[in-house]
């Protein structure tokens, strides 16, 4: 192995118009390209609630694999790692709102939030109405009381999975902002990584980590998390991953804690070059501990779905279904990122 | 020969040493980043500074708050990420000086001023938190409190003061931005950002001065 | 970056079992495991003429998450790299056989060969009707002339999809052999490689290569192609891959060549640490490439579905259509590898 | 004291000797394998030779065919992979002796022509084409030739047959197995499964001739 990941790409600088431009190939004619960087649903029917995500590049299938067939309307595309810029943000907002409003739903980052808000000032004065609900997933990154403070991670994916669904049958804005919120409150994650991946215009690391160290509470940047801990194995790390995701949930005085009979949504993402391989001897031991605590797993998803380049890394996300987010669970959906038929219930 | 006061011709050349000064730091603004963030930064400013010099090529400015407003406004669509908007609201500050034919030092603290309140506002951090503001802030409150001095006297005491606040953000615990949990292990470290504000105000300073 | 992935498991020998545990529980109830190490659908209906893959583990998701709804029935997986036992494909067939007899479909390596025409033939002691039919789509590990020493690598996802979907309305063995046959004929694939992965219970690479090269044909376990060119962008690299798949349809007597008005699933597959980044890139050259030639895509999968470990790498598979294929690929699918909605038609 | 024939005991001594050199061989023969395949064929080889080494320490063996082919059928159903039918098949080539009391040169001969004709009829694979084959076929075919002379001169004449046939498949363009298309690059490295091949019976010959 070289110390350098060898990319196939073409310009280094050009790489998030490229991919995005083939990610709209990907689609098919489902979904086209809109503005300077973002991607937006052909047919999106009048008087639909929008929903619109988006983010930095870099990150792939995210955010914008997440648009599709119950899923976004559309996302405004950034750069690599970069927010998206508030015109990207209007371009999309003005393509994807159908009269009804459009939902902004991503992840909290400070980039994100200066460039949505100011794309949302800008959208409403054209008179369409924005709400946002921010995901802040990840409970390594600040105390349950400071949640304005925590990132949103690979959390999005079920979030954003449940949302679109919310959006197929939301008959207002006010409806699908409450929607979204809720799934938010009942999704929390926690990452982990052992390398990291590298910035395609610069070749160079996000970050630098011990060969013997995993980063414990690692964000899909690459911030550091609650720990450096010596480097471990799957059925060490799994219970010490989801003692963190249980502990939130129990300290946050917003939910209830997670107990026997608890039905949720378990997703093992891989941060990148961590292996299918990998995430699925990690999910044994995880269903083994929800199994131990009387937590169901209701449905599961696996695979590189949130990533940061070929870093190294897995998260667990847990989302906490009741009647109401089962049925936004339940329908297929399709897309570059994540698609699914219709579960079957009994 | 040092500069009393700049039109909006030595604005925009100044602007335009800023942008390349910025752009050949570029791997040093990224190691900052990537030291405390995920390292993009030089990146993302170069990218912003690029589309100002773009910007400002295209000229027909007649007052010196155009070439500072199209520089933020260039950098605000070109960049995205939080510096985009951060240093996009700094150099659209310069609004305040709507009209003006030439950029003194009053006009400087003026323009200064409403920066650091711009960015406050938008991003809701503080100084303290390690960030631009915390080299941003300092120049400002210096640009008001030298502002009867010559330009040169003045934009060297802004320039001074942004370094020392960025010297100080090394002391900080990052909260904000990409970098938000690194909490203690941020100090050391200067923030990429204010990286950044220093060498603005310095290459501002060596064009006035020069 | 650390020289050796760092790697979250277990016991470095066990992986193969432990990933495999994993993936049944990903399958929340749809699946079971049988025997040794099989994976098998819990409900298949009586009667039904049933699909059977399988190979070496540490490919994930393939060829264990093909196992699904319109899908395979049945997964026969052996340890990492290495062909499942006759005594695990037996038990495979036995769990899977609905009592109208069992198609093999799998990739064509020695080891696979060997070990399930061997299940085969104890198969067929016990009276269970079996056929197989391999998988060969890696056009550069042999000539056309000599498909029989050919590879089969990322096409086998979308063969196996289209398989598994004729296998819900086959009606005889002979039927589903059939469908199967004519699916791999028009399937065809090439593989780039620019690093290896590593074996997870030796930590080491599969194979070495030159920091400034490419393996073009280069096949999963990174089996040397037809050259080590030197490394360069998406836009050339993926010309270059495309004219090898067009020279094959048109040099083999088997299949007519690639012409206007063909339509195609295109596949762009990541070997592993290869991002979804570069695969979109790559996707939009190839998009134009195909455009060129008046074939036009029909629809598009993206992802690291057929992996080595870490490896980096891509490969292209096309298939080409016809109504009966289409009727195969329209309806929807689901599993751990691969899940789409029903095709939208016209 | 060299052996002038095995019975079903000496047998499994010997067996449970070339086990563990093979299993003390596991790096080697996976570079071998790395040289020119998927790199796991040490791996392979030593988890077949675990699993003969239990069903040899559960013994009950009255003929010497029978330690052979529970060491076969242990390989045949733990490996998998090429290997795993390919040595499987060798050992249970012993099938032929059923009901010796004594493995002697004659006997020997009988094994590895089954275990040549048994692995060809499998693989498809012939002398020439980069495998195990350019080992065993020479092996088994000195053998025959050497079947009157001792049991310790036999065995000797065919361990340097082998090893004289993993020595020709350096200069070999491998055709089958992972490494099918290598071609041309293959020259120069000899086939891992050859390897595996000289080490077994470099091991049969120094319990017999010891
Ligand atoms: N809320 C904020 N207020 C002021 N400056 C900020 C804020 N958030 C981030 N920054 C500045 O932006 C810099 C990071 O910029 P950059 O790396 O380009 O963006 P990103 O964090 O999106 O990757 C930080 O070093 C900091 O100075
Ligand atoms: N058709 C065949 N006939 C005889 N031997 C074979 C055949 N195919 C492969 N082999 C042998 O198997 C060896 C590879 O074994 P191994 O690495 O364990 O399996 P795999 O190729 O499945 O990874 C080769 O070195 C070769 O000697
Ligand atoms: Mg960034
Ligand atoms: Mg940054
Ligand atoms: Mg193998
Ligand atoms: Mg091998």
């Amino acid at each position: 192995m070289s110390l350098t990941q060898k990319k196939l790409i073409n310009d280094p600088l050009n790489v998030a118009d490229e991919l995005l431009d083939g990610l709209v190939d990907a689609y098919d004619g489902e979904c086209v390209k809109v503005g300077r960087r973002s991607i937006v649903k052909s047919n999106i029917p009048d008087n639909k609630v929008a929903l619109l995500v988006g983010g930095g590049s870099g990150h792939e299938p995210i955010y914008h694999g997440l648009v599709g067939r119950n899923l976004a309307d559309g996302a405004a595309c950034g750069d690599i790692f970069a927010a998206p810029t508030p015109d990207i943000v209007l371009e999309a907002t003005q393509a994807v709102n159908k009269g009804n409003g459009v939902l902004f739903l991503y992840g909290n980052y400070a980039g994100d939030v200066m460039n949505f808000d100011i794309g949302a000032e800008d959208a409403e004065d054209e008179d369409i109405d924005v709400r946002t609900v921010l995901i802040w997933d990840d409970v390594c990154s600040a105390p349950p009381t400071e949640k304005e403070k925590r990132r949103g991670i690979a959390g999005l994916v079920p979030i954003v999975k449940m949302a679109g669904a919310a959006s197929q049958t939301a008959t207002s804005l006010d409806q699908l902002e409450a929607a979204a919120k809720k799934i938010v409150l009942q999704t929390r994650s926690v990452g982990v990584s052992m390398s990291p991946g590298s910035i395609p215009a610069t070749g160079m690391p996000t970050f630098n980590i011990d060969a013997d160290k995993i980063g414990l509470g690692m964000g899909i940047h690459g911030e550091p998390g609650v720990a450096e801990i010596p480097m471990t194995t799957a059925d060490e790390l799994t219970p010490m991953m989801l003692d963190l995701i249980f502990k939130d949930f129990t300290e946050d005085p917003e939910v209830e804690s997670l107990k026997p009979g608890d039905e949720v949504v378990f997703f093992v993402n891989s941060l990148g070059s961590t292996t299918m391989m990998e995430c699925l001897i990690c999910l044994k031991k995880a269903k083994q501990f929800l199994n131990e605590r009387g937590v169901t797993i209701y449905d599961t998803m696996v695979g590189p779905l949130v990533t940061c380049q070929e870093m190294s890394g897995i998260s667990f996300s847990v989302t906490r279904l009741d009647d109401e987010l089962k049925s936004y669970w339940n329908p297929a959906c399709e897309s570059i990122c994540y698609s699914k038929m219709e579960t079957i219930t009994a | 020969m040092a500069k009393e006061s700049l039109n909006s011709e030595e604005t925009t050349a100044m602007l335009h040493l800023v942008a390349d000064a910025i752009i050949a730091a570029e791997p040093l603004l990224s190691q900052a980043d990537r030291d405390l963030g995920d390292g993009d930064h030089g990146i993302g400013m170069a990218r912003g500074m690029n589309a100002a010099k773009e910007a400002l090529a295209a000229g027909g400015f007649s007052t010196v708050d155009e070439p500072l407003v199209a520089t933020g406004k260039a950098m605000m669509s070109s960049m995205g990420g939080a510096s985009g908007v951060v240093f996009g609201t700094v150099f659209r500050g310069g609004k305040e000086l709507k009209g003006s034919n030439l950029l003194d030092s009053p006009g400087l603290a003026k323009w200064l001023q409403s920066a650091a309140d711009g960015v406050m506002k938008r991003g809701g951090a503080k100084p303290g938190d390690k960030t631009m503001i915390d080299a941003l802030v300092p120049a400002a409150e210096k640009a008001a409190e030298v502002q009867s001095l010559s330009l040169p006297e003045a934009v060297t005491a802004v320039a001074d003061a942004a370094e020392a606040g960025k010297e100080a953000s090394k002391a900080m615990i990052a909260t904000m931005g990409r970098a938000k949990t690194l909490g203690e292990k941020s100090v050391g470290f200067p923030d990429a950002g204010a990286l950044s504000m220093t060498i603005i105000f310095s290459t501002m300073r060596d064009y006035i001065c020069s």
